[in-house]
């Protein structure tokens, strides 16, 4: 029940936010150089004013900046996204096409790296000090410290190109006409080596954290009840130490689920993913204010989901939270 | 403190590649005085193919020993002035929120979720599209991105030492509030947040590279990211174009890691001690 | 000369007419796009990626030659009166559109006179000088003319003139009509399915007009966004396709090299892309042609052309493309050559004033391009520093003529009245535009010059007006001129028949056929 | 009788760099079956150290040098690590200072007990609900069944260490070992517990090492105590001889230290208030929200009180009285909601924020934790100066006030340029005092200014507050959960329970003839308040 109430809670602030986040982002976009009209004429591979005009006319353009924005929130509220004019489709069509791909990239992305993370930091931590731990910590180490792309370069390099192991872009194989589970293992394959790019840096977040929290907790004092009971270290390291450790790693997961989404916009460009993140770069430099908005709005919706996902999580371990409230 | 600093051989291998790093970056205009951007030889000669070119030269004959010893600087430069940027944005905003709690909190509060929950990548992007991908607007944009962290980590500190009962003392001794708060409470908020910071300046340098390499870096200054970017397409035939700027990342990243990983501990001693009598 | 074009067309028609026995049907061909355009409707959007793709399912009148010579496309056959002034097409018989209706001249007079007239900025310029378009039987269409327009006859080019279906779009809002979900054309390949962001199919269109053609099953037109992804697609097999401008030019040797494939640099002789650096003629020190020509003397092209394009191009002389229509060679040539561009610098007495250079954010090549320039500018003495922006921003910063040196390159269309006097004369100095007389270049004298000649009837007095011109602009340097581009395809030699007119693969994979 | 354990020169050493080579050195014991052995010593005496050991849970870097410990016929010293866990809650179980922490927060109560049954591999699931039950009934917990399903955060401190209990008792264990288990309970709940464990012993016949640091709690419990210092043993025997007849002089001290019930001869007190309070109240309203009840608490119900000038009144009662609460609106630090706070005739509580930072001197506070107190990035001078100089001192001689008092509280001068870590926490405390002394205030309000303090280092803070009182003539509202230490300095006892003043009068009124249910049943669970019968000292 308090769950509920306090997924609802947060669904209103969510909607807020949200639309907080439609208003800045409207200006910020139309205070960026670059004139969609004057770029979609430009693509036409000639502009003269005629149609330029038309272009602005149909964009709504030629209209007060605040009649743009009344009309663009108006929409939203009404669940509209507007209108792509160079794509020549609705914002909300748009990303439904990409969504899919993003919604899976990042979620495996999420859960491979949280479930890893917390799996190598939790076995690092039990091996403390021991070679092991060292080889561990210091892969983790690497892993943070190396750029996102960089790493995106040269998994292709090798389990692509080299190795041909795996397919190096690309959603699925074009034009293959698989289906049902053929389809999913084609899919899976695609998506081993961008989910793991992605992934690698969080999870090597998530395992020094979840390290440092188990080290932590095993120094607190229930640790030593449950050691006084007589259970084998194993046993208090899985029904004790890791329950209470991955307390601050699920909570710092929602944190970083922003950063998770926007490090989606650097791996879908490199593996050429076709998601949502790829979507609003190639917008940008078209100014296609409306689809740049819809996936803000998107990917930021995406984002309180995330982050609810881990509060649900929160809640159903921590039974003080909802007690609390 | 210094002492457990000193012993941490992991942040003492921190401080000694970063000082290399940052050594590299201020005798770059002496080692290489024709700046990154000459052009010296034929293009694309591999590392250690020509005397004198040690890693060989880039796509246009440049001479990548000095773009990575200029990149130094860009990157050193956008990482520490983003994260003093940021601090100065997240640190008195978590200050005020965690001290005067109530309103302020909220507002300061849901302003930071409201710029968590944008991905931060993304809005950085947009950001440096906006305003031109100059060193300036780059730095903004990372420093913005960047802040929200800081700012709870500052209120949580600021909310704990709040209750500590020498801020009472202080406030019996008719302290004015933002005196307490600037000369009590913030001066035992600066463990957690020179460790933070240490930490945001690599993930500036992470950025800013990501940035240079979807092509949106400051094409006036050399940058390691603008190397890997420049780099890509030839990652098969000259793999040293983005390898050695890759290195180079990694490893003042690494050592500005374990440089807070130090401060951490030295910080932090009950985590690290072996028992007490 | 209308004997002569006719005589040519129908021996290449006779050619295609009677495909060879080696030829071998079946099969489906995967190229790259890049970008993803963003329709199909080349009627509504005619970049560059739209015509890759919407080349295979539109089609114009003719088609041309790698020498820019007119094919038989949807006309069979056609007639230019002695006084230039009346065009008469004979058109196909037995076209239909891809959803079954049939084809008919009333079609063409649609899109022509109603359709691109309203959507197609670049034609309706050349359309100004025609007075009717009109269809006295089904299978015939006369364009009448004011008056004698030579480079008319380029302008049936798909990209320039796609006949789009008048029973579909008679009456409707075109941009807005929902069947752009969904092209019609007439062209070899159907439109079958868009998966945004990952690829386009295109099947073969069993009904098309000419038999035995197309011969390929299917068509996939593959998104990826990433240049060096571009290149390993090519290289797993993924793709064996690649149009110009879709890899980095330094990354064409290594898969030139690669066994079984092939490359060639023609298929651009009608739009001959020809690049230069627009210079802001209106301030600043770009505004004195001393300096102009210092810039023109401090920069090493030939090295640029080695170096950056990878030896792909040749160096421009001037305004005109050497694989156009009237180009000339007896111009003043700026080799590079510092001393005197310091001279002339020191001559109109430069302040180190700084100038900014824009790049064409299309990539890496380009970005290198400005950082030679810069380097070039900078050993002569003059302060660059290098703007940069995303397209957006460089069509925003082109257009309002907030820049000092602006790179650029555009199509030429085979002959300077349709795609080279757009960019200098002084009635085409008008804000909002990229591609018009950008650089502010004013000089009457050669406005009439310009004017006059692209009414010349006879090609030999055309010939020698645009020689003249060149040799006088040139000296001027309105515009530091570049590079004449060339944009490779890559291609695995299986795939034949790939490149055949002058506009490459932007033409479609109509007589494409893969060697089992 | 036979020996349950037998401890014979148990050396336990400490990692390099610890402040002394060995934590226990030499210590013997033994404990005979149903007998309980109290372990007595300051902090860092080893007595913690000692019982760890046995258990096998030293923490890592800290190992047994020499001496052995006999239980069962074995060395559990020695034990093979596998033996020693199956020996842990088995035949030896052990229970803890902090019933808040030594719980998994995140497991049922019944969870936590039924694990043990499950980690010696010890009957089916349905048996071990049973017996969780049956233990949880034993150890006196209302209502098993909720209580098994019940987090730890549910129940109250004294709950969770019966709790606790429950678990060590699980598999009938022959020894166990009890460390602090009631410090960090109220005097009422304290006086359960320690029945509790008594009726234990009484009905299992366990041996139990029970180590304290209170006397009292000795005389309550034990039938053999050894007293620890610096990790030797100073003194041993039988309980009663040890507190009648100590034969070594920490202990002597240590027994001395013991705020006893010893009773000062009444002062006369002046007329003149120093603070009145006049009907306060404050109300702590928690959550409060679009979904969430409000919660109110009544912290300060209806209390006045007045304290004489040259007064010391001791404010007694459990947590959660709302005695500290009384205190901190008292000096402004909390907002009452109503009532009066008169201080030399300036009512606090109706002061304007910028009106009472000017008058804040007028009464100051000396604060509970040592360590928390003191800002450590400030010199001692600093901390002593700031308000003084705030107030308007010219900076020379504040400094020269704050080393005159420094002197006062037998620091000495040079005190004022180090830092809060160079000092211990009695030290501490001392500079507390200074600090509050250097406002020059008509009032100082100390709210268990003594609690965190080992008994000896209590015991001369206390001294040092009782010749300030006579040199200074100060008037202290002296806020404490202990009888004893109230009774050693207080004029005047004021009770309070949850909110409201339930008694107020003389010491020797309150000690002797309290008029209260609630003051006796304090009185009456102050530990060792048998054994140590209250005496009027003779005026």
């Amino acid at each position: 029940m308090s769950i509920i109430v306090a997924i609802l809670s947060r669904a209103g602030k969510a909607i807020l936010t949200l639309l907080a986040i439609a208003i800045l982002n409207f200006f910020l976009l139309h205070a960026a150089p670059g004139d969609p009209a004057v770029v979609l004429a430009g693509e036409a591979g000639a502009a003269d004013e005629q149609m330029i005009e038309q272009l602005r006319e149909r964009f709504g353009l030629d209209q007060p900046l605040y009649v743009q924005l009344g009309k663009y929130v108006g929409g939203i509220v009404q669940l509209d996204l507007g209108y792509s004019f160079r794509q020549g489709a609705p914002v909300a069509q748009l990303i439904a096409e990409r969504l899919p791909a993003t919604l899976l990239l990042t979620l495996t992305a999420f859960f491979i790296s949280l479930i890893l993370g917390i799996a190598l930091g939790a076995s690092a931590s039990a091996r403390v000090g021991k070679p092991s731990d060292t080889v561990l910590t210091t892969l983790a180490l690497l892993f943070y410290a190396t750029p996102l792309y960089w790493l995106a370069l040269m998994a292709v390099l090798v389990f692509s190109v080299w190795l041909g192991w795996l397919p190096g872009f690309g959603y699925e194989t074009v034009g293959a006409g698989y289906t049902g589970f053929a389809r999913m293992l084609d899919i899976g394959q695609h998506l081993v080596l961008p989910a793991l790019t992605l992934g690698l840096f969080f999870m090597a977040v998530y395992m020094r954290m979840t390290r440092a929290s188990m080290l932590e907790v095993a120094q607190l004092d229930f640790v030593k009840t449950a050691k006084a009971k007589g259970l084998s270290p194993r046993e208090i390291r899985r029904r004790h130490i890791l329950r209470n450790a991955i307390l601050p790693v699920v909570t710092l997961a929602g944190l970083q689920a922003g950063q998770l989404v926007g490090g989606a916009v650097l791996t879908e460009t490199v593996f050429a993913w076709p998601g949502i993140g790829r979507l609003m770069f190639e917008s940008l430099a078209a100014r296609d204010y409306n689809t740049i908005l819809g996936v803000f709005l998107v990917s930021a919706a995406m984002v309180i989901l995330f982050n609810i996902a881990t509060d649900i999580v929160y809640r159903i371990v921590d039974p003080r939270i909802g007690a609390r409230a | 403190m210094w002492k457990r600093f000193r012993s941490n051989i992991g942040a003492m291998i921190g401080v000694a590649l970063l000082a290399t790093v940052i050594v590299i970056a201020l005798i770059a205009p002496l080692l290489y005085p024709g700046g990154p951007w000459q052009m010296v030889q034929r293009p694309f000669l591999a590392p250690f193919s020509v005397d004198g070119l040690p890693l060989g030269t880039d796509t246009l004959g440049r001479n990548v020993a000095a773009q990575l010893a200029y990149g130094a600087r860009v990157s050193l430069l956008v990482g520490l002035v983003s994260t003093l940027v940021a601090l100065l944005i997240g640190v008195p905003l978590g200050a005020l929120a965690g001290f005067y709690g109530g309103y302020v909190d909220e507002g300061a509060m849901r302003f930071t979720e409201f710029f968590q929950t944008i991905p931060n990548f993304a809005l950085a992007i947009v950001l440096v599209a906006i305003f031109e991908p100059t060193l300036a607007s780059i730095t903004l944009a990372i420093a913005i991105v960047s802040w929200p962290p800081v700012a709870r980590l500052v209120r949580a500190e600021v909310m704990s030492v709040r209750t500590r009962e020498f801020v009472d003392a202080a406030r019996l001794a008719g302290l004015s509030k933002p005196r307490i708060l600037i000369q009590q409470v913030l001066p035992n908020t600066v463990s957690p947040i020179i460790v933070m910071a240490s930490l945001m300046v690599a993930t500036a340098i992470l950025l800013e590279s990501s940035l240079s390499f979807l092509g949106l870096g400051d094409p006036n200054a050399m940058s390691w990211g603008y190397m890997i970017g420049a780099a890509r397409t030839v990652i098969r035939t000259s793999w040293w174009l983005s390898f050695f700027p890759g290195i180079a990342i990694v490893i003042t990243v690494l050592a500005l890691n374990l440089i807070g990983e130090g401060l951490n501990d030295a910080f932090n001693p009950h985590l690290s001690r072996k028992g007490k009598a | 000369m209308k004997n002569y074009l006719k005589a040519t067309t129908f021996l290449i028609a006779a050619a295609l007419a009677a495909p060879l026995a080696a030829q071998q049907a079946g099969g489906r061909l995967d190229i790259v796009v890049q970008p993803e355009p963003p329709g199909l409707v080349l009627g509504l959007v005619q970049n560059g990626p739209t015509q890759l793709v919407a080349g295979d399912i539109y089609e114009s009148l003719l088609r041309y030659d790698t020498d820019l010579k007119p094919m038989p496309g949807l006309a069979k056959s056609w007639e230019i009166s002695d006084d230039g002034l009346t065009y008469t097409f004979k058109l196909q018989e037995g076209v239909k559109w891809h959803d079954g209706e049939a084809f008919s001249a009333d079609d063409v007079v649609f899109s022509a006179d109603v359709f691109l007239r309203e959507t197609h900025a670049r034609l309706r310029a050349s359309l100004a000088h025609v007075e009717s378009i009109t269809a006295p039987d089904p299978l015939t269409v006369v364009f009448q003319l004011k008056q004698p327009f030579g480079p008319f006859i380029n302008a049936f080019e798909t990209g320039t003139m796609p006949i789009m279906p008048k029973h579909i779009y008679e009456g409707t809002d075109f941009a807005n009509n929902p069947a752009n979900a969904k092209p019609i054309g007439t062209g070899p390949f159907k439109f079958d399915e868009w998966v945004k962001g990952s690829h386009i199919h295109l099947v073969k269109n069993e009904d098309y007009y000419v038999d035995g053609l197309p011969y390929l099953d299917e068509v996939y037109y593959r998104v990826i966004p990433d240049a060096a992804a571009r290149a390993v697609a090519f290289e797993t097999g993924e793709v064996s396709v690649l149009p110009g401008g879709s890899v980095e030019n330094w990354d064409i040797p290594r898969l030139a090299k690669m066994d079984g494939v092939c490359v060639t640099e023609k298929g651009w002789e009608f739009f001959a892309p020809h690049a230069w650096m627009w210079l802001n003629n209106r301030e600043g020190p770009t505004s004195n042609q001393k300096f102009r020509q210092a810039v023109m003397y401090a920069m090493d092209r030939e090295f640029m052309k080695d170096v950056v394009w990878n030896g792909f191009g040749k160096v421009a002389t001037g305004p005109v493309s050497s694989r156009t229509n009237y180009y000339s060679d007896d111009v003043t040539m700026y080799n590079h050559d510092p001393e005197k561009a310091k001279a002339l610098l020191a001559e109109m007495g430069y302040d180190g004033e700084p100038v900014r250079i824009l790049p064409l954010p299309y990539g890496e090549t380009w970005q290198r391009w400005a950082e030679a320039v810069r380097q070039n500018l900078s050993e002569v003495g003059i302060n660059v520093e290098i703007d940069s922006t995303d397209v957006a921003g460089w069509n925003e910063k082109t257009s309002q003529w907030d820049y000092d040196m602006a790179f650029t390159y555009l199509y030429q269309y085979g002959d300077p009245a349709l795609g080279v006097s757009r960019n200098y004369t002084a009635d085409r100095i008008k804000k909002g535009s990229p591609w018009n007389n950008v650089e502010g270049y004013e000089n009457p004298e050669l406005d009439k010059k310009w004017a006059a000649a692209a009414v010349m009837v006879t090609p030999e007095e055309r010939a020698a007006a645009y020689a003249e011109i060149q040799k006088e602009i040139v000296d001027d340097v309105p515009v530091a001129w570049m590079q004449e581009l060339t944009f490779p395809t890559i291609y695995r030699c299986d795939v034949k028949d790939l490149v055949t007119t002058g506009i490459g693969v932007n033409d479609g994979p109509r007589n494409t056929w893969i060697e089992k | 009788m036979s020996t349950t354990l037998t401890v014979e020169h148990l050396t336990i050493g400490l990692p390099e760099g610890a402040d002394r080579p060995f934590a226990v050195e030499d210590v013997s014991l033994a404990i005979e079956k149903g007998e309980i052995l109290c372990v007595v010593g300051e902090s860092g005496s080893g007595k913690s150290m000692t019982a760890n050991a046995l258990m096998g849970l030293l923490p890592p870097g800290v190992t047994v040098k020499a001496g052995r410990a006999m239980f069962e016929g074995r060395d559990v010293l020695r034990l093979p690590e596998a033996e020693k866990q199956a020996l842990r809650g088995a035949s030896t179980a052990m229970i803890f200072q902090e019933p808040m922490t030594a719980l998994n927060p995140l497991m049922r109560i019944g969870e936590q007990i039924s694990e043990v049954f499950a980690a010696h591999d010890r009957f089916t699931q349905a048996e071990r609900r049973a017996r969780s039950l049956d233990l949880i009934r034993e150890v006196g917990l209302p209502d098993p069944e909720k209580i098994i399903r019940a987090y730890p955060f549910q129940l109250s401190g004294g709950q969770r260490q019966r709790a606790m209990i429950a678990m060590a008792l699980a598999l009938e264990p022959k020894l166990l070992i009890a460390d602090e288990p009631t410090t960090a309970l109220d005097v009422t709940t304290q006086a359960q517990i320690l029945k509790l464990i008594l009726d234990l012993r009484e009905k299992h016949g366990m041996a139990v090492m029970f180590i304290t640091h209170d006397f009292g709690v000795v005389a309550e419990i034990a039938d053999q105590v050894i007293v620890m210092r610096e990790g030797k043993v100073v003194e041993r025997g039988k309980a009663v001889d040890v507190l009648e007849n100590p034969q070594h002089d920490y202990t002597r001290r240590l027994l001395d230290a013991i705020p006893t019930g010893k009773l000062p001869k009444a002062r006369v007190l002046s007329e003149v208030p120093a603070l009145e309070i006049k009907n306060l109240r404050k109300v702590f309203r928690t959550g409060g929200g679009l979904f969430k009840p409000v919660r109110e608490v009544r912290a300060v119900d209806d209390v006045s009180l007045t304290v004489a000038s040259g007064e010391v009144l001791g404010l007694v009662g459990e947590s959660g009285s709302g005695k500290s609460t009384l205190g901190r609106t008292a000096v402004r630090l909390v907002t009452p909601d109503g009532g009066q706070v008169l201080v030399g005739g300036t009512d606090l509580a109706a002061l304007s924020e910028e009106e009472l930072r000017r008058q804040r001197n007028k009464v100051q506070m000396v604060f509970q934790d040592p360590y928390a107190s003191l800002n450590p990035r400030q010199r001692i001078m600093r901390a002593l100066t700031d308000g003084p100089i705030t107030r308007g001192v010219p900076k020379a001689q504040a400094q020269a006030k704050a080393r005159e008092l420094l002197e006062i509280v037998g620091l000495g001068a040079d005190a004022a340029q180090r830092y809060p870590h160079e000092f211990s926490g009695g030290q501490r405390q001392r500079i507390g005092i200074a600090r509050a002394l250097a406002m020059e205030p008509d009032l100082i309000i100390a709210d268990e200014a003594v609690s965190a303090l080992d008994v000896s280092i209590q015991a001369q803070v206390l001294d040092l507050l009782r010749e300030l009182r006579e040199k200074l003539s100060l008037s202290i509202l002296f806020i404490t959960h202990d009888l004893r230490v109230a009774a050693q300095l207080c004029d005047r006892i004021a009770v309070m329970q949850k909110g409201k003043l339930v008694e107020i009068g003389t010491v020797h009124e309150i000690f002797l003839a309290p008029k209260q249910e609630y003051t006796r049943q304090l009185l009456a669970a102050v530990p060792g308040a048998d054994w140590d019968q209250v005496q009027v000292e003779p005026a």
